[in-house]
């Protein structure tokens, strides 16, 4: 009796190390649960809720409120009747798109110069070495650089001035800062755009051009036929991830106009609203926005997966 | 004669040609040198302006450098005119939080990574897919739920809360899993089993140092992107002592008034990209080679 | 060295992964499993390996053979501790082992794909075991390691003496010579008491010299510096085996270890696995879907399919005496052939019948087959090739294709729509047979006959 | 090479990681919180007590300060640290804000002891729980401060929760090579005829304009002047946003003086007003910008490359004032009595008055010193020596007797600096005036949450 009970303890325990695996991943969960999922679900909860500082040391609520924070996101609260969420979205749409065209549109020509065997482009490490290189550099030290040189007494008046014309206030403009700014994003990214979708290109096998050719394809023809079609998957990745990444532009409008998203807000993109209304402790209000931030890019996200999915 | 005449033809057909590479590849040459020209003038004009006096900024715009340049770098390191530069706090706070981050990232992810990839557990899927559905949930999600606990905790202002969090960090745990995917065999893992090491010692003796060329790029990245990290410091940090260099930026950026020398601001600027410059131009070769096998940066 | 024993062990595979990812993700896409094997499936699972008993002598070299995703590597993996066993037992060295870690079970692995370390050195990858765990030292094993830091000790000695360096660094010299003698005495008494070794970890110079040694025995000393990366197949599956055998295991378990290199180069290794075993003391399981190396090498052979034991025993006898059709087949190349036919009992003995060809049985066959009592039946008669020759009685056939190997001729003949494969001597003769129709027969001591719905051999 | 790096990355983080978690530990420093580090010359210089932490051994041998250590600063031997947050957008109010909030649970070397507050928001400190009533920690004589500094730092039920170590009447500064060639003079007197009311003010700009010169360097160099004779708060008792008429008086005259370009338009601390005030000493003159308005703070902090003794002052179109920082001792301080002693040291302390007029050109909180100096200066004919020794401290002596602390309110700083801001985006064309003021009413709300604003409704 004795001998078999002990049998089955010994059978219970098995040489299993499949345990090791949740030791090992055990970190980063709890730490994943402690400063990112219960910190985003009290995000969620306190959209839905009255909850803000009324002057140092005295909060209203939190009192609940329903979908009172989200509503009142969305009325107007001037003349025109813009709804500034809605406006900050605008403004920051028309900051990614304006940067994220030519810098798609260049990336593509570099990654197709680049990849050529004909051309046979020489110092590619170079280049690609120049090209990537803003992306490693602070936004915010990037930004207060363009502040700096664009200011109004900085070089590029300098040289207008010197040229005999007026002082141009680059940084009061609708235009011109919507431009700085695209233009500090395209020049931060186009690098690294065209690494990624080189090494797309690359992935394409090499005898679907070499036959191309050899079937008397011209370059062009090579470009639409067999490099654009085969790189559409990651094109698109790229585009869509470069779309989040746009949603939640922050640094560069911050820096370059003072938190102020000047004039008249419209260089002011959604994340800088979220910045300044937490700053001002109004958790139900940045809940809210942060809320409608997460879903739209959930629903792009979801259009990444899709696509990513597919092969 | 026809022989001839055909080599001739030939000739032709084969210098056409040649033409038409040789203007494509002016065509292509110029394209790239006005982009690096373009590239490379934003720093140019940042190392040229740092050479210079804050009078020499406020007059004529030059292309040339001045003299000023270690007055300048002295002026910025030891006398700084604006109140919320002091270039050494910053450095260090900077080194801090970004090697701290970047080491916890690249370990814990790798060690999630390679929990997930190695062990059958249950649920190994869902986690897998788990991690993978909030890679894209934006940062600022949880902004507000954190800093409001944070407030509450009465742990804003410490440098632990911007490192620590970094141990979750879904991207490279991607990164890492599809990288043992591609280089690590079960078989290995098997071996060290048999020769008697236990399964964390073969992680850190067998995994880790296979790993090495990934755990390089992730290490590079995830410094830069700690380094330049302005959003969550800039809500969680206010005591001067504790900021970082991108919320000095941010504040010189405040500060401007007048008394600040300009010249000082362009070497504050300077120093403060300088490390990250000199660590991409030295590793720029396997960044750039990381970039290609990563492709999943947003 | 130990011995293994195998009682009743059984494996399943739980179905477990596919059945959550149906949850998760309700694609279309997600079909039914295919069914790639023929093993069984229960309610539990897949099962990978059947009541599998086997006693494995001190000792002794054990070829597990079979086609692939026939239980015979997740058999290995389970001695070794790699995969945990569904049922039964298995005991090294009279002990009971299921749950002990494979650390603790003192046995080593060859792998398939040699698992070499990318990152360390062909001397680190040996040293990697001893470093890491505590070892078994002989006394005779310190003494010799002593022997040499005496040498290297005394040539130090003497390279300062003549120098005529100051006297203290000697005198430092003599101090360490002092105690290494010291325990070496100690160590000579302990194995005149009797004592064989203790368990203790590794001194740097004992790694060494336990490295160096084994390099040696395997002719890759040469290598120990250079990384996996730069080696050869041949010069990897040498340093597989050395990392191996360096912490001398009670048992070493190979799988497959032959099959990432080109066949030039596997009969050279095979040669070397023979001699390995002649220098190393300790029990070899050896697995592979190979026959060839199952023959040369085992001392037993253990057949498997579809997670079965089909016959165990000396190779030749398995090659004789084949238990069942399967194992027949498996074994001996070219395959042997197989014909449809009748076993008739006849006043003499027995015969077989084949169409209008008739065999009678040798008297050795004919008395098994009578002690097992069987009758007139239907039955599949298995001759092997080179059993077969060209006579005027026999089956007829076409022949096909005919390949002359140099001493003999593989003659492949239709025969009622199979193929048969007959070895002929052609004693240098190239005589053209294709398209030729002939008479192949054979003798009744070569026949093996297997009952037609179990494919068991008739006789056994 | 690879290793190495990685290596020695790994050995410095945790080096540095060690250093973190050491050198935060607690101990006992007084917290001061300011903007600028304006105060923390003062103090520094005439206040706190020198130390050198750092030692080093001298070339005799014996242990001494190390000369070139960075000093700390001390009172009643507890070290000072500061924490400087910029004012711009409210910055320092939010960061301040989280420090008082957590102050009951912050450790003894976190705790806030005494923060500076601006004319602009005292009252949101001063009316609240997070500041103390300075007469319990020994702050007992204000007799000698001016009124309106006492009133601004008191709640509602007039207890005294800090002191303002300077007095700001504000006045007209001017650039007298300007004067010269515009008006033929440069005295004070008569200059100050021309521009005492903002009529002439008008007039005299559209002279100044003639000779190529700019009367302001910015639109919004007089908006205190007008702020500062409001009538009404920005916000009422039931939180209601509203626009004080004295406003539309700054409103008018920024669009005369744009339309006619009588200013340079740039901000109030831009880069191109200081290059307006400024004399480069290489190239000769530049600064175009005839005048501007600010206390005493103002010429010596803000104007410091500005060519001293080319500047004179006088009273201006309006009496007012601008600024003042107010020391406030923060509830929870551990070091009160420290903190008494330094605000102590800044009304009451003859020495560090007189110093404050005479060094560092301030007009003090003192009315005996500011009375003496003043007497003296005029005695001895002599004065500050950025105005060429004109003798600042008795104008402003006359100045200051008309202070009145009235209409503030929490939100003054956002109001005035978010009105400023946006009225210049209309003035600078990009949004029609309409449109920017109810841009500067959404700014509020979005900052205040819970004040009323004149909503979109009514002008639809």
């Amino acid at each position: 009796m004795k001998a078999i009970s002990l049998e089955r303890k010994e059978k219970k325990k098995k040489v299993t190390y499949d345990r090791w695996g949740l030791y090992f991943i055990i970190p980063f969960f709890v730490v994943y649960f402690l400063f990112t999922l219960i910190p985003q679900l009290l995000t969620i909860f306190y959209s839905f809720f009255e909850y803000y500082r009324k002057t140092v040391g005295v909060y209203i609520g939190p009192n609940f409120i329903g979908f009172q924070n989200y509503v009142n996101l969305f009325k107007p609260i001037d003349s025109s009747g813009t709804i500034d969420i809605l406006k900050y979205f605008g403004n920051t749409t028309i900051m990614w798109i304006v940067g994220a065209l030519p810098q798609f549109l260049i990336a593509l020509i570099l990654a197709v110069m680049f990849t050529s065997t004909r051309l046979n482009v020489k110092g590619q490490g170079f280049f690609k070495t120049v090209f990537y290189l803003p992306n490693v550099i602070m936004a915010s030290a990037f930004s207060l650089l363009i502040f700096q040189v664009f200011g109004r007494v900085g070089p590029i008046n300098q040289i207008i001035v010197m040229n005999g014309g007026n002082t141009v206030d680059f940084l009061r403009q609708k235009t011109s800062v919507r431009a700085l700014i695209a233009m500090t994003n395209f020049v931060m990214w186009f690098g690294n755009t065209t690494i990624v979708l080189m090494a797309g290109i690359q992935g394409i096998d090499e005898s679907l051009f070499e036959s191309a050719r050899i079937d008397g394809a011209s370059s062009f023809k090579v470009f639409k036929d067999i490099t654009m079609p085969l790189l559409k998957p990651i094109f698109i990745y790229c585009f869509i991830t470069s779309m989040i990444g746009g949603l939640q532009m922050f640094d560069v409008p911050q820096i370059l106009t003072a938190g102020q998203g000047t004039p008249d807000f419209t260089s002011k993109t959604i994340v800088m609203f979220i910045n300044e209304v937490l700053r001002a402790k109004d958790y139900g209000k940045s809940g809210a926005i942060s809320m409608i931030l997460f879903i739209i890019t959930g629903i792009l996200s979801l259009i990444v997966y899709k696509i990513t999915n597919k092969d | 004669m026809t022989n001839v005449s055909k080599s001739v033809v030939d000739n032709n057909k084969n210098r056409n040609a040649k033409i038409k590479l040789i203007i494509e590849r002016i065509i292509s040459y110029s394209f790239l040198i006005v982009l690096t020209v373009f590239c490379l003038s934003f720093f140019y004009v940042l190392v040229i302006n740092s050479t210079k006096s804050n009078d020499e900024l406020n007059s004529v715009f030059s292309l040339l450098p001045s003299k000023y340049f270690f007055e300048n770098l002295i002026g910025a390191l030891f006398h700084p005119t604006s109140q919320y530069v002091n270039i050494f706090s910053g450095f260090k706070n900077s080194l801090i939080v970004a090697l701290l981050s970047s080491v916890l990232t690249c370990y814990f992810s790798s060690l999630t990574a390679y929990g997930v990839y190695a062990y059958n557990f249950k649920g190994k899927r869902i986690i897998a897919a788990f991690i993978l559905a909030i890679m894209m949930i934006p940062s600022q999600l949880a902004s507000v739920g954190f800093l409001k606990i944070a407030v509450d905790l009465r742990i804003t202002d410490q440098l632990w809360v911007l490192i620590v969090p970094s141990i979750a960090a879904p991207a490279t745990y991607f990164y890492m899993h599809q990288y043992l995917k591609a280089t690590l065999p079960l078989e290995l893992i098997e071996a060290s089993r048999m020769d008697g090491s236990n399964e964390f010692m073969t992680f850190n003796r067998i995994v880790l140092p296979i790993m090495k060329p990934a755990l390089a790029v992730q290490m590079i990245f995830s410094f830069v992107a700690s380094w330049n990290n302005y959003y969550m410091p800039g809500l969680l940090i206010e005591d001067d002592n504790k900021t970082t260099l991108p919320i000095m930026l941010g504040l010189l950026r405040s500060d401007a008034i007048g008394k600040v020398d300009n010249g000082q601001i362009w070497m504050v600027i300077l120093l403060s990209i300088l490390p990250v410059v000199i660590v991409y131009l030295i590793l720029s070769r396997s960044i750039i080679k990381g970039v290609t096998s990563g492709s999943v940066k947003g | 060295m130990a011995d293994v024993v195998l009682k009743d062990i059984v494996k399943i595979y739980p179905y477990l992964e596919k059945k959550e990812k149906k949850s998760i993700f309700g694609r279309k896409k997600n079909e039914e499993p295919k069914k790639k094997t023929n093993l069984q499936i229960t309610d539990k699972g897949v099962v990978a390996v059947q009541q599998f008993n086997l006693d494995i002598k001190d000792g002794e070299f054990i070829v597990l053979v079979g086609p692939s995703g026939c239980g015979k590597s997740t058999t290995l993996r389970m001695i070794a501790g790699l995969e945990d066993i569904t049922e039964g037992e298995l005991f090294i060295d009279g002990q009971l082992v299921n749950a002990v870690e494979p650390k603790d079970r003192d046995i080593a692995m060859v792998f398939q794909s040699y698992a070499l370390y990318p990152h360390m050195t062909v001397f680190d990858n040996m040293a990697y075991p001893l470093k890491i765990m505590p070892q078994e030292i002989t006394y005779a094993f310190e003494i010799e390691c002593i022997n040499e830091d005496l040498k290297e000790l005394e040539h130090d000695k003497a390279v300062l003496e003549q120098k005529g360096v100051d006297s203290a660094k000697i005198s430092k010299v003599d101090a360490k010579i002092k105690e290494l003698e010291s325990r070496k005495a100690e160590c000579e008494q302990m194995i005149a008491k009797g004592e064989i070794s203790y368990r203790a970890k590794m001194t740097k110079k004992m790694i060494k010299h336990k490295v160096l040694k084994t390099a040696e025995m395997l002719n890759i000393t040469e290598y120990l510096q250079r990384k996996p990366k730069a080696l050869s197949g041949g010069q990897r599956q040498r340093v597989a085996i050395g990392r191996a055998v360096v912490r001398n295991p009670k048992a070493l378990l190979m799988d497959e270890p032959l099959s990432n290199l080109d066949a030039k180069l596997r009969n050279k290794m095979r040669a070397e696995i023979i001699k390995l075993r002649s220098k190393i003391n300790t029990t070899f399981i050896y697995v592979t879907h190979d026959q060839i190396e199952a023959m040369t090498l085992g001392d037993r052979i253990v057949v498997m399919k579809d997670g079965f034991i089909q016959q165990i025993g000396a190779p030749q006898d398995v090659f004789d005496h084949p238990l069942n059709k399967f194992v027949s087949g498996f074994i001996g190349t070219p395959q042997m052939n197989y014909f449809d036919g009748k076993l008739v009992k006849t006043e003499s003995g027995y015969k077989v019948v084949i169409g209008t060809y008739e065999v009678e049985l040798s008297k050795e066959k004919a008395e098994r087959l009578e002690n097992k009592m069987v009758g007139d039946k239907d039955v599949i008669i298995g001759v092997r090739p080179d059993h077969m020759s060209i006579s005027k009685t026999g089956i007829k056939g076409v022949v096909e294709v005919s390949e002359l190997m140099g001493t003999s001729s593989h003659l492949h003949c239709k025969i009622d729509g199979r193929d048969v494969i007959a070895i002929i001597p052609s004693h240098g003769i190239r005589e053209e047979y294709v398209g030729r129709s002939l008479h192949l027969g054979f003798t009744g001591n070569v026949v093996h006959v297997f009952d037609k719905e179990t494919e068991m051999n008739l006789e056994f | 090479m690879k290793k190495g790096l990685l290596s020695a990355v790994a050995l410095l983080a945790t080096v540095v990681g060690a250093a973190t978690m050491t050198s935060c530990a607690p101990k006992n420093v007084i917290n001061i919180r300011a903007w600028n580090d304006e105060f923390k010359r003062f103090f520094e210089k005439y206040v706190s007590d020198e130390k050198i932490d750092s030692m080093t051994t001298n070339e005799a041998g014996d242990t001494v300060e190390n000369p070139n250590a960075p000093k700390t600063y001390h009172v009643d031997g507890v070290p000072v640290k500061w924490s400087i947050v910029p004012s711009q957008d409210a910055q320092y109010q939010d960061k301040l804000d989280i420090a008082l909030e957590k102050q009951e649970k912050a450790s003894e070397g976190e705790k806030v002891d005494m923060f500076l507050a601006e004319a602009d928001y005292i009252l949101k400190y001063a009316d609240s729980a997070t500041t103390q009533n300075i007469r319990e920690i020994g702050v007992t004589d204000m007799s000698k401060t001016y009124n309106y500094t006492v009133q601004a730092a008191s709640d509602r039920n007039g207890v005294v929760k800090g002191v303002s170590f300077q007095c700001c009447p504000s006045a007209l500064i001017y650039n007298k090579v300007i004067a010269e060639d515009v008006f033929g003079t440069s005295d004070p007197a008569v200059i100050q005829e021309k521009l005492s009311d903002w009529d002439k003010f008008n007039e005299a700009a559209a002279a100044v304009k003639a000779k190529g010169y700019f009367m302001t360097a910015s639109v919004e160099d007089s908006y205190r002047v007008f702020s500062n004779n409001a009538t009404t708060p920005w916000v009422d008792a039931n939180g209601n946003v509203s626009i004080p008429e004295a406003i539309n008086g700054w409103k008018a005259q920024s669009k005369l003086f744009i339309e006619k370009e009588y200013t340079v338009n740039d901000g109030v601390w831009g880069d191109e007003k200081n290059k307006n005030i400024v004399k480069d000493k290489e190239t000769g003159y530049k600064g175009k910008a005839f005048c501007c308005f600010g206390p005493a703070w103002y010429y010596n902090f803000c104007m410091g490359g500005a060519t001293k003794g080319d500047w004179r002052i006088c009273k201006g179109p309006q009496a007012h004032f601008w600024g003042g920082t107010w020391l406030m001792a923060a509830t929870g301080s551990n070091n009160t009595d420290a903190v008494a002693k330094i605000m102590n040291a800044f009304i009451n302390d003859e020495t560090v008055c007189e110093n404050l007029i005479k060094n560092d050109g301030q007009f003090t909180n003192n009315q005996t010193v500011n009375a003496r100096v003043a007497a003296e200066y005029t005695a001895s004919n002599k004065g500050n020596e950025f105005l060429g020794g004109q003798n600042d401290t008795a104008i402003f002596l006359d100045l200051a007797k008309n202070i009145k602390f009235e209409n503030a309110t929490n939100y003054d700083q956002i109001c005035n600096e978010k009105f400023q801001q946006f009225y210049r985006e209309y003035l600078g064309g990009s949004v029609t005036e309409s449109k920017a003021i109810e841009n500067f009413y959404k700014d509020v709300k979005t900052k205040y949450s819970h004040l009323i604003v004149p909503v979109a409704e009514e002008a639809k």
